[in-house]
């Protein structure tokens, strides 16, 4: 690992804790999330492929452990492996549709994906080569805690008194998210909302 | 080599602080032995207790008093064909109960059975145990769907469903018990399970009894909503006999049912262990504070070792009671070595009680407390255990959908008005 | 779906037809099988179902056929009386006094008042018997484990006092057209009173268990709901009637076998839903107490056989006769053409007719609550196949 | 209440009574009208039982019998019909939805059809079975040795 990354890494973080970080299960955890997001892709049967997902998430998780965000790797996993793939399962299992519909309407599209897809390796290639000039000096400095006190403090700065945050440079962003889940919401319940 | 054991046995840090992965290992060894054991012990309890509520003695035959009737069961089990189903997913089929025996045992990897008796002190301890539970609900899930019958994929859909939506109710309950951790001195809470503990030794009361009925309420809506987690007693919709034959679990035989029932009899303890921890404080004494005085502590760091005495007694009673004929004979010399194995562990705990008293710093008296705290932690968790046994003999089951609208219309609600409330007294008091 | 009319009663004479043309892409047809735990014997029942809800149902019968009218037309009436025990073996007791008493009305012969008042008491013994067995399975239908056990218990002492009376548990051949065949066994009165002390506070101990039991409630009120009117449209008797609101019982109606001699109340429910078919069989057990009671006290000496003729050869004719059996309106038509076997015997069984109602129950609850309806109609595949 | 109806019907309706039943032994044509004014304007609104009797020597070879019972009146009642082989008769399902299996099961036993019955088919005897058991030329052994070594290939029992 390039060793200004390292040093930073170790800065940050409490004397207590030993280092988790050892390339091995770096290159386990990486691994297999590559795998299972290949499998994703590969498998015919829709259960297999949800598996792997949840196999690829919890490899996410571990990253985010080593990357000494517990409370991250928390939330991916209630969130993500816990919450969305079990509805996805549920979803799955429930609608039930065959695999020949499926392909017929995939089969037709497929120009459009792969133009899709070339239009953001193109983007990745580039962030990549252009590293520096774009990010200069954006490393993680969120410092991990157990102490939410200091964590309100970093995320909101010095108003991230008990109670009285406000989000900032965040509130637009916020509010975005809040919008897309709102019209998720009224989707699901417009489709499924049956004659009664 | 003793000194080395012995430094380890006198740590105060969890192996997860001290870095230490041997040391780890031998904790996950033990805590998986000890809730193998817990969960051997817990299907014989459990049909023997059931038998009694229903006038019915229960399985006499196989060992005196059915002692050995998990170990039958076991065997039997393990002896069992394995079927699997003609279309069914084998690969999916195979992995299912892997998931639910993950998620059940990955939760113990952070009880606190002592301040330094856990495998690890995640600093997000209990966030981690409720995302591992929820795992739970998707070996259910690829059970039934894998099983590729129509009742157990009914069952895996409605088990699932109840899962999800009691997953929730639990989590509000658990956020207003960390949410009063934070209420001591450094106004900030913790998540971390032992962290929570020692909130409650400070603050000197269990959350239970914490601003009277708000504690009390989160740990009612727990205790219900870890029932309905684990598919039991009212909310059993899962394998409700009487229309789904046997839910999500129907296609399995042999060992890997067996699998399914050590992941639900593992679950059953993981969860009450979580109430213990968060609500009737974990590994401590009753009235750690009141009581200070060095007699009061003596007689408690006695209990262990009166209890099972307790229990050899009882056994000694067995055995003398054995009718006489021949046949009981074998029995009677059973009971009789598992009377004496019961008492000598009985004088061992109570030894080590008395010379832990003498000196304070010696190994004896931190083996004693060590044992003190592990001894009231289990006892609390097999309070609850009795509990699942009773509701399970008492109550009919709940209709799926009376459990869904209990789910969300009435434990949701209370679970977040308790929320609210214990945030609005926590800021007035402190 | 048949909508339900106005006035609440629904078009009972069209059985369940679906208004939608195609097969509804989630319609789903379960097969609740003959061997199923919940159908109380081999019935089968196909629910046609939206997702949980039923939409319709019909009842696949006759697993259990032998043919019972048949082979009576090829016995004489003493040799078909066993017979009639094996139809409702739960309640056989009361079958062969239905059978007794329609032969000695074809010759118009009356049983002896000792003779009369043994068979009330085996009779509501029997009435007891076959509510504890109903109540330990429908609570195990739904969930309860643990009354079975109770119920089970208790319905023990009852078929011990059948045993040592005429030697059979179950299907106890207790009675004999004329009479009864066998003098009650020293201690009968004894035996019979220790019961009634020994059951009395069982009883409470069943309502303990259930009858405040808030899940129990929850999964018993307001389901399997059927109207008086209804009921009495699809011909059903019993306790389901009485739960409906109607103060019906052949016991007081048109009393038989000294059932006149003895004052006891019909308990009534109001809603009609399986909570008050619930409460009404566990008053029913209580009143039953109270008729038994009634009956040893007062339990006259004399002979207990009538003069019947060696061989039985009733005169031509035919007759109706029928009894209150505890699942119901249990009758017996038979028609003699003076030889002695009876030309038709026809038997009128309780549990066939109130299983019809089960459809008109069942629309719109869930497969859960079929179990539950099953269960608290109270069937006997035995006598609803004959 | 009898003479009444006789009245109004004439010779087609004869009242007799045997230990004290009282039936009313009807001409076919009346049937449906006269169970339901029975069950309108006499008040027998439960339908106890409908069932046949078959007299192979006679020319109306089966005898259709309503047992009736007015709840009001605490009153039986019996009405009978006598119908030749392979006659119909109208079906009482709409005036008491109790004869729907009472009927079937008279149609499975006897082979008398009825019409207007909402769906007509046999309901103890499985679907395939040849022949109606109670009729009196339905030999006792026949059912045993038909079906049983026809879809079982055993032997026959008795």
């Amino acid at each position: 690992m390039n060793p200004v990354l390292n040093s930073a890494l170790n800065t940050t973080i409490n004397p207590g804790m030993a280092p988790v970080a050892t390339p091995f299960f770096f290159y386990l955890l990486a691994g297999l999330a590559i795998a299972g997001g290949v499998l994703v892709i590969t498998r015919r049967n829709s259960v297999h492929s949800a598996l792997a997902l949840i196999g690829t998430l919890l490899s996410v998780a571990g990253l985010y452990l080593m990357l000494y965000a517990p409370f991250v790797a928390a939330a991916q996993i209630i969130v993500y492996a816990g919450g969305i793939m079990v509805l996805f399962l549920f979803v799955i299992m429930l609608v039930n549709i065959e695999r020949v519909s499926k392909e017929r309407r995939f089969n037709r599209i497929w120009p459009a994906g792969v133009s899709a897809a070339c239009g953001l390796m193109a983007l990745f290639v580039f962030a990549f080569v252009k590293g520096k000039a774009l990010f200069p000096d954006r490393l993680m400095t969120l410092r991990e805690s157990s102490n939410t006190q200091e964590i309100a403090t970093m995320l909101y700065g010095e108003r991230g008194k008990m109670g009285q945050y406000s989000f900032g440079q965040y509130t637009f962003t916020f509010e975005i998210a809040s919008l897309l889940l709102l019209v998720a919401i009224l989707g699901a319940v417009i489709m499924t909302k049956k004659k009664m | 080599m003793p000194n080395f054991v012995m430094s380890y046995l006198g740590s105060t840090v969890t192996p997860g602080q001290a870095g230490n992965q041997f040391w780890a290992l031998i904790y996950v060894l033990i805590i998986f032995a000890g809730v193998s054991v817990a969960v051997v012990a817990m299907n014989w309890i459990e049909r023997k207790a059931l038998a009694h509520f229903q006038i019915r003695l229960g399985p006499m035959r196989v060992g005196p008093h059915g002692l050995l009737q998990p170990i039958a069961d076991a065997l039997k089990l393990m002896l069992k064909e394995d079927i699997i189903p003609a279309e069914a997913d084998q690969f999916v089929f195979w992995v299912a109960p892997l998931i639910g025996l993950l998620a059940a045992f990955a939760v113990y990897t952070v009880i606190p059975f002592g301040p330094s008796q856990a495998v690890s002190d995640m600093n997000i301890g209990i966030l981690f145990m409720l995302g591992v539970s929820s795992l739970g609900a998707l070996g259910i899930v690829v059970a039934g769907w894998a099983s590729n019958s129509h009742y157990p994929l009914i069952g895996a859909l409605r088990s699932t469903a109840q899962m999800v939506s009691y997953e929730v109710a639990m989590g509000l309950a658990v956020v207003s018990a960390v949410l009063m951790t934070s209420l001591n001195s450094t106004g900030t809470g913790t998540l971390s399970m032992i962290g929570i503990v020692q909130a409650q030794q400070q603050q000197g009361t269990w959350f239970i009894f914490k601003f009277f009925p708000l504690g009390l309420l989160a740990f009612m809506i727990f205790a219900i909503a870890m029932i309905a987690e684990t598919n039991r007693a009212p909310f059993d919709m899962a394998e409700a006999e009487s229309e789904l034959t046997a839910g999500y679990h129907t296609e399995y035989s042999g060992l890997r049912w067996s699998l399914f029932m050590l992941a639900e009899y593992a679950a059953m303890i993981a969860v009450s262990s979580i109430a213990v921890t968060l609500w009737l404080g974990g590994w401590m004494r009753p009235f750690p504070n009141l009581l200070q005085a060095p007699l009061w502590e003596f007689t408690f760091s006695l209990f262990p070792g009166l209890t099972f005495l307790g229990l050899a007694a009882i056994a000694g009673v067995g055995t003398a009671r054995m009718p006489s004929h021949s046949f009981f004979r074998i029995q009677r010399i059973g009971l009789g070595v598992f009377a004496s194995l019961l008492a000598s562990i009985a004088l061992l705990l109570l030894l080590i009680a008395v010379a832990g008293r003498s000196a304070d710093t010696s190994i004896a008296a931190r083996f004693s407390e060590g044992i003190g705290y592990v001894y009231w932690f289990v006892l609390k968790v097999a309070i609850f255990m009795y509990l699942f046994i009773w509701y399970r003999a008492t109550w009919p089951r709940y209709r799926f959908d009376q459990l869904m609208r209990v789910g969300w219309k009435v434990l949701l609600p209370i679970s977040l008005g308790v929320l609210i409330a214990t945030a609005i007294v926590g800021v007035i008091i402190s | 779906m048949n909508a339900p009319a106005k006035d609440g009663t629904q078009d009972v004479s069209k059985p369940w037809q679906s208004e939608k043309p195609y097969l509804d892409s989630n319609e789903l047809i379960i097969n609740m099988g003959p061997q199923h735990p919940a159908t109380h014997g081999v019935l089968r029942v196909i629910l046609k179902l939206d997702g949980e809800r039923v939409l319709g149902t019909e009842c696949v019968i006759g697993y259990l056929h032998r043919g019972v009218e048949k082979i009576a037309e090829n016995r004489t009436y003493a040799m078909f009386n066993p017979y009639v025990d094996r139809m409702d073996y739960v309640a056989a007791v009361s079958n062969g006094l239905g059978y007794c008493e329609a032969v000695e009305k074809l010759l118009n012969v009356e049983a002896p008042p000792r003779a009369k008042y043994i068979r009330v008491i085996l009779t509501e013994l029997n009435r007891i018997a076959s509510h504890q067995l109903w109540l330990g399975t429908h609570a195990l239908d739904i969930g309860a484990m643990t009354p079975l056990f109770y119920t089970f218990r208790d319905r023990e002492e009852i078929l011990k006092i059948f045993e040592r009376y005429c030697g059979a548990r179950l299907t106890a051949h207790a009675f004999r057209i004329g009479g009864c065949q066998y003098e009650t066994y020293a201690g009968f009165e004894k035996d019979v009173k220790n019961f009634l002390t020994f059951v009395a506070p069982k009883i409470d101990e069943y309502e303990a268990l259930l009858t405040t039991n808030r899940i129990w409630l929850e999964r018993t009120k307001n389901v399997g709901v059927i109207s008086a009117a209804d009921a009495i449209a699809l011909g059903v008797t019993g306790p389901v009637l009485r739960a409906s609101g109607v103060k019906w019982d052949l016991r007081k109606a048109q009393p038989y076998a000294a059932y006149s001699d003895f004052d006891f109340e019909i308990p009534v429910g109001t809603r009609g839903d399986t909570y008050d078919r619930y409460l009404v069989r566990m008053a029913e057990m209580r009143q039953s107490l109270g008729i038994i009671e009634q009956a040893v006290n007062a339990i006259p000496e004399g002979p207990i056989m009538a003069k019947v003729p060696k061989v039985i050869k009733p005169p031509v004719g035919e007759i109706y006769h029928s009894i209150e059996a505890p699942k119901g309106e249990l009758g017996y038509f038979i028609v003699s053409d003076g030889s002695t076997q009876p030309y038709r015997l026809r038997v009128r069984p309780p549990s066939f007719v109130n299983l019809q109602a089960l459809d008109i129950m069942v629309r719109g609850l869930l497969v859960a609550d079929v179990v539950a309806v099953i269960g608290t109609i109270d069937i006997v595949l035995g006598e609803v196949d004959r | 209440m009898v003479d009444k109806y006789r009245s109004q019907y004439g010779s087609a309706l004869e009242a007799l009574t045997y230990l004290g039943q009282n039936y009313l032994s009807v001409d076919r044509s009346l049937i449906p009208d006269l169970l339901r004014l029975l069950r309108d304007g006499e008040q027998f609104d439960y339908c106890v039982d409908i069932t046949a009797v078959h007299y192979p020597n006679r020319e109306n070879q089966f005898d259709v019998i309503w047992i009736l019972y007015s709840f009001s009146r605490n009153e039986r009642m019996r009405v009978k019909t006598q119908i030749a082989d392979g006659a119909s008769i109208p079906s009482c399902v709409s005036i008491w939805a109790t004869a729907n299996w009472l009927e079937r099961e008279v149609y499975d036993m006897f082979g008398i059809r009825f019409e207007g019955h909402p769906d007509l088919k046999r309901i103890l005897l499985p679907d395939g079975w040849k022949g109606h058991p109670l009729r009196k030329d339905y030999g006792i052994l026949q059912q045993d040795k038909e079906w049983v070594q026809i879809n079982l290939g055993i032997e026959s029992g008795q």
